[in-house]
């Protein structure tokens, strides 16, 4: 079965045309891999490649999204099957003009600085998040009203969290 | 005698002090935060109790809190590693006072070498080199603009009571002379409650070389030579080696020699160190004296082949220095690379979280340092230093060698570290030339930032696993037998075979 | 220039030569067994070919197989750890007649000190000393009565062709001359298909040390000192340690002097080692010598400041030694204990398996040379070696503090070790005075088969965790949700939860 | 509830008394611990018990069974919920008198020197298994028949494996 990949933004097909085990031959785009592959650790994989050895570490971030480590390297990977293509499909009308504030690490609030209905300039700062003794100041790129605060002063926050859901001014 | 000691730290350091403690056969307590309860200090120690909420103003910066775990636990001395109350004055003097050792020096050298403008005067007078500028607080503007042309500009002003670059400047020009003193004045008052600022000559292309003491209650004192710990970013140390690239032997000589002389003027006792800047001539001035354990002393330990926690129990312990200056040699070449939970490509944004997967190097040369664990969490409230990496080997280049070596066995997964910004520094020409100074970070920006474009197999390979570990999970879901053959996944399957049969 | 080579060997010793390679700029070449898939060795190195079966005489004894992906990659040189192919004559001969460097010595070398009466013949006439006894083999029973009473009892009849105690008798009376000797021959015949047999002195209260010596292609042959060996259990080593507590200056001079001798008498090139067994008078008598690299290599490259494996590339590289006899110190004091899979309290019975969690000792002065992992599946087909712990300290007591240490915080699940009986080793009077002799074990079984009674409040905290662990997965089971609280049980429910979602 | 349990052979009973998060009083017998018990890394408790910290890594063997190692000792613990009890006292008279050879760990056998229906003498040596070059001999310590041999020569197997079942000569 012929399945879309996406591998940083770039969109490729990926296909398992065989399987013995622990060596396979798998079809990336038009590029044909027999590789030997096989799950050394909980999410690490030892594959040889024409006899060269890869170490590959995965931490899966979503359902069928992965962050893959190669040596010096680390992608974001997902995996497109028909359920995702399904969903994606019916929900991409509904949230695509939604745009949160969000960290890209777990932290505390340290500070808002906006209310809710707020009209805000590119370049202001919205809020202030510190982790591990330094502060981060979050800020927009281009005007925006301030939909919804989600979270309060002194809140603990985890990575990838809804801080603030922003409208775009031209919706309105 | 020292029976058991109360270390009042966390994270690497903390268990460090406890290895040390556990070779002397001496018992050891850990004091935590709430959010500390599964750190690793806590399950090294002999003891352990909680000491109040995550933030370290309401748990490891509380002294009474401290004290009473140490009276309750009859504990003789306290450790109190780097940060934290490592350089708090009162603290020293709050143990003496209740007849706990502390191990550390007296509330007076710590005094007299935390306030920068003392520490000037207490050096000048001691001989040893301070950097051109003042000695007494700038009081009359106009004065300071004689005075700074006096000595030559560029010059900095700096905050008596400052740190971290807060109530800094740096005057080029003199028509920026007096809105620069003002400014720097108003910001050290507004950052320490105290707007006394001093003028120092700015050195151009700036060497930052330590050297340790060690000093007991006896009037002993030695140093045991440098630490080059130029390589900084934002005032952080990231990489630290010994011996300097750029030392020569008479040079060290004589700053090892001004280094005790500098501890003897404040009657030092412990583990000491007197930081110089250096300039490209090897001109050396006094900067400041940390006066505590360095979070980089495990290079000196290494070529010096001295356990410095050990001698700081000693020392504490009211014993003599065993240690003899003229014995002393240099062995070979230590590095020391800091691996901090921060994201490199993200403008070092701190990256707490949790460990998913770590691999540490081993093997000849290696030394590791480190307190974090597959399945810990890291906590947001606190230093995000994960571990060190210190390597040995008897010439730099081969130091250079291994530590790219152990960076590349090094694997964390689960939170974003500094190991592939660390592993490019040990690659840019300048460092392997051993010809660099404090501005090398900024510098070389650009190679270290730079990363190569992988090729389309690498790319590819990283998609092929994803996708194998997709079609393994579909698999298992549809069979899901107890897989025995290599043992991977034995953890999942274990757990989920247990869920089925209970 | 070698720019690429091939290990022939798995474990541990694999690892450990890759790791010097990389920081050579080496390019490393695994082979593995089809059971070896996922061993350390294949995964760390830069390439990795399958050579065959399991079992060992089907893939890592197979000259052909070796040789092949040695030719087929383009490996300059093949370097064959210990075990395995390191000590096959026709093995270097092959790798000769193909045009690979074999990392280590001739065929000549390997064949001369591999037949003990050769080796005997060789020492002799080089005037290295040899255990008094014959170095021509017993032909005449009646002969060797003669002999036998003329060296004086008690004896050693040993297998010229000989190794692991097989065809081996110890002779105390005279009257149980002939059969012992008849014994031997026929289990030497049985075992070896040569009954060739030899006579020498049996040496009371015996110590093994041996010399490190490395040989360029150049001439030059320097030693690198002892290691005292004499903590075994069954002709197998424990622990060693250099320096040899019972060494003088003056007798190492003179051993060192005659493992250089023995060295050059079989124009040795590369990396090997001489056993001398040493009475309690400091006599020593020419044992044997081992031409490869030998398992407890790491605590000479500790206390002499020397990567052996760097080193034997280096002279497999036709380069000159650049290390000078004079030159040469010893600095401090290094331990080596083997981590094996073995119940210690079951008769030390070998116990593959499951590595199901591990904690590796850190910190200053220890080093870790090992290859197994978490989730990783020793295999029944091999040698029982995990690891090896080497720490180093100043002084011999303190590095037997820092063993102590780091043997306590060295945990493996899933698998039985011998670090329990490591750790009561370090404890016996006997090894702590450093006086002790090859029958150390055997006199001290008893204290070091002992276990002491735990208290009940330990025996309770046993039972007081399984009936935890025993509650929390009815909990779970009740509410399966997704813990994040404190990291603990991420993987299981990472993957739980993945399955109920997929 | 009150549990039974089985720690080496010596039975208690043991009772969760209260438990707040990772604080928890337990009766072992009539001896009450408060204990401070979190799970840090998969199978190992971190436990402080009047301040004293211990560390204990369990590894199950079996469903309600597991192998416990604290500092310098092993256990063996089970604990019998009323479900135990219930199968135990069902399947009791059933397996009482089945004996099996097999082995604390993996291997392969190497040799086995009986066939069925053989009649062993106390000494004798059975099987022999092989593992890691070392070869250990089976033997039984009294007079037996033997009625099932479960394995061939060269057949890798298990720890705990059940390889040869035995019989008692009285029973026949």
């Amino acid at each position: 079965m012929l399945y879309d990949i996406k591998r940083n933004n770039e969109l490729s097909t990926i296909e398992l045309l065989e399987r013995n085990k622990n060596k396979a031959k798998i079809a990336v785009d038009d590029r044909i891999y027999e590789v030997d592959i096989i799950e050394v650790e909980n999410g690490v994989y030892s594959i040889l490649l024409d006899g060269v050895s890869y170490n590959v570490e995965l931490i899966q971030t979503a359902n069928k999204k992965y962050s893959v480590n190669t040596l010096y390297n680390s992608y974001d990977v997902e995996i497109i099957d028909t359920e995702t293509k399904y969903v994606n499909s019916r929900k991409s009308t509904d949230e695509d003009d939604a745009a949160f504030i969000s960290t890209p690490m777990p932290g505390k609030v340290v500070k808002i600085l906006v209310n809710e209905g707020d009209v805000v300039k590119g370049g202001d700062t919205i809020i202030i998040v510190s982790a591990m003794k330094m502060e981060s100041e979050y800020k927009v790129n281009t005007d925006k009203i301030i939909k919804k605060i989600l979270v309060k002063e002194g809140d603990t926050i985890e990575g990838h969290q809804h801080l603030v859901l922003l409208e775009d001014i031209e919706n309105n | 005698m020292i029976k058991k000691i109360l270390v009042a730290n966390r994270g690497e350091i903390a268990v460090r002090v406890m290895r040390s403690c556990r070779e002397m056969g001496i018992k050891s307590v850990a004091v935590f935060s709430e959010v500390d309860r599964t750190s690793m200090h806590v399950r090294y120690a002999d003891e352990a109790y909680c000491i109040g909420p995550a933030p370290s103003n309401e748990s490891y910066l509380v002294i009474d809190n401290i004290i009473e775990v140490a009276k309750k636990t009859k504990a003789d001395a306290i450790h109190p590693g780097y940060g934290f109350l490592s350089e708090n004055a009162e603290f020293s003097d709050r143990c003496k006072r209740e007849g706990i050792i502390f191990i550390g020096p007296s509330s007076y050298a710590i005094n007299t070498m935390g306030d920068k403008i003392t520490a000037r005067k207490t050096m000048q007078k001691a001989n040893v080199p301070v950097v051109p500028g003042t000695i007494e607080p700038i009081q009359d503007l106009d004065k300071a603009v004689e005075v700074i042309m006096e000595i030559g500009l560029p010059v900095m002003i700096k905050a008596s009571a400052g740190g971290g670059g807060k109530g800094m400047r740096l005057v080029k020009y003199e028509k920026d002379i007096l809105s620069a003193v003002s400014s720097a004045k108003s910001e050290a008052k507004a950052a320490f409650g105290d707007d006394a600022v001093y003028i120092e000559k700015y050195i151009n292309s700036p060497h930052h070389i330590e050297f340790q003491v060690l000093a007991d209650n006896h009037g002993n004192c030695i140093h045991l030579f440098e630490r080059e710990c130029s390589v900084q970013r934002r005032h952080q140390k990231v990489i630290e080696e010994t011996p300097s690239p750029i030392m020569t032997p008479e040079v060290r000589d004589d700053m090892g020699k001004h280094a005790v002389a500098a501890a003897k003027a404040v009657n030092y006792s412990g583990a000491g160190t007197i930081e110089f800047i250096v300039d490209d001539d090897l001109n050396y001035y006094f900067l400041e004296m940390n006066t505590r354990l360095q979070v980089e002393h495990p290079i000196t330990e290494r070529v010096v082949s001295v356990d410095l926690v050990k001698e700081q129990i000693k020392i504490a312990n009211n014993e003599v220095l065993s240690l003899k200056q003229d014995e002393l040699v240099q062995n070979g070449h230590a590095i020391e690379a800091r691996i901090y939970a921060e994201d490199p490509d993200n403008n070092f944004m701190p990256n707490p979280g949790l460990i998913k997967h770590i691999t540490e190097p081993l093997g000849l040369g290696v030394r590791h340092d480190g307190y974090v664990y597959e399945g810990y969490e890291i906590p947001i409230h606190y230093d995000p230093l994960i571990s060190k990496l210190i390597v040995w080997a008897p010439t730099r280049d081969e130091a250079i060698e291994r530590m790219k070596r152990a960076l590349y066995a090094y694997k964390i997964t689960g939170i974003k570290t500094s190991i592939p910004f660390l592993n490019r520094i040990m690659d840019v020409p300048s460092f392997k030339e051993g010809k660099y100074n404090t501005h090398f970070i900024q510098d070389n920006e650009a190679s270290l930032m730079e990363k190569e474009e992988p090729s389309q197999k690498l790319k590819d390979i990283a998609s092929i696993a994803a996708f194998f570990n997709y079609l393994e999970r579909i698999e298992e879901r549809s069979a899901p037998v107890f897989k025995q053959a290599n043992g991977s996944n034995w953890k999942n399957c274990g757990r989920k075979k247990n869920l089925e049969h209970l």
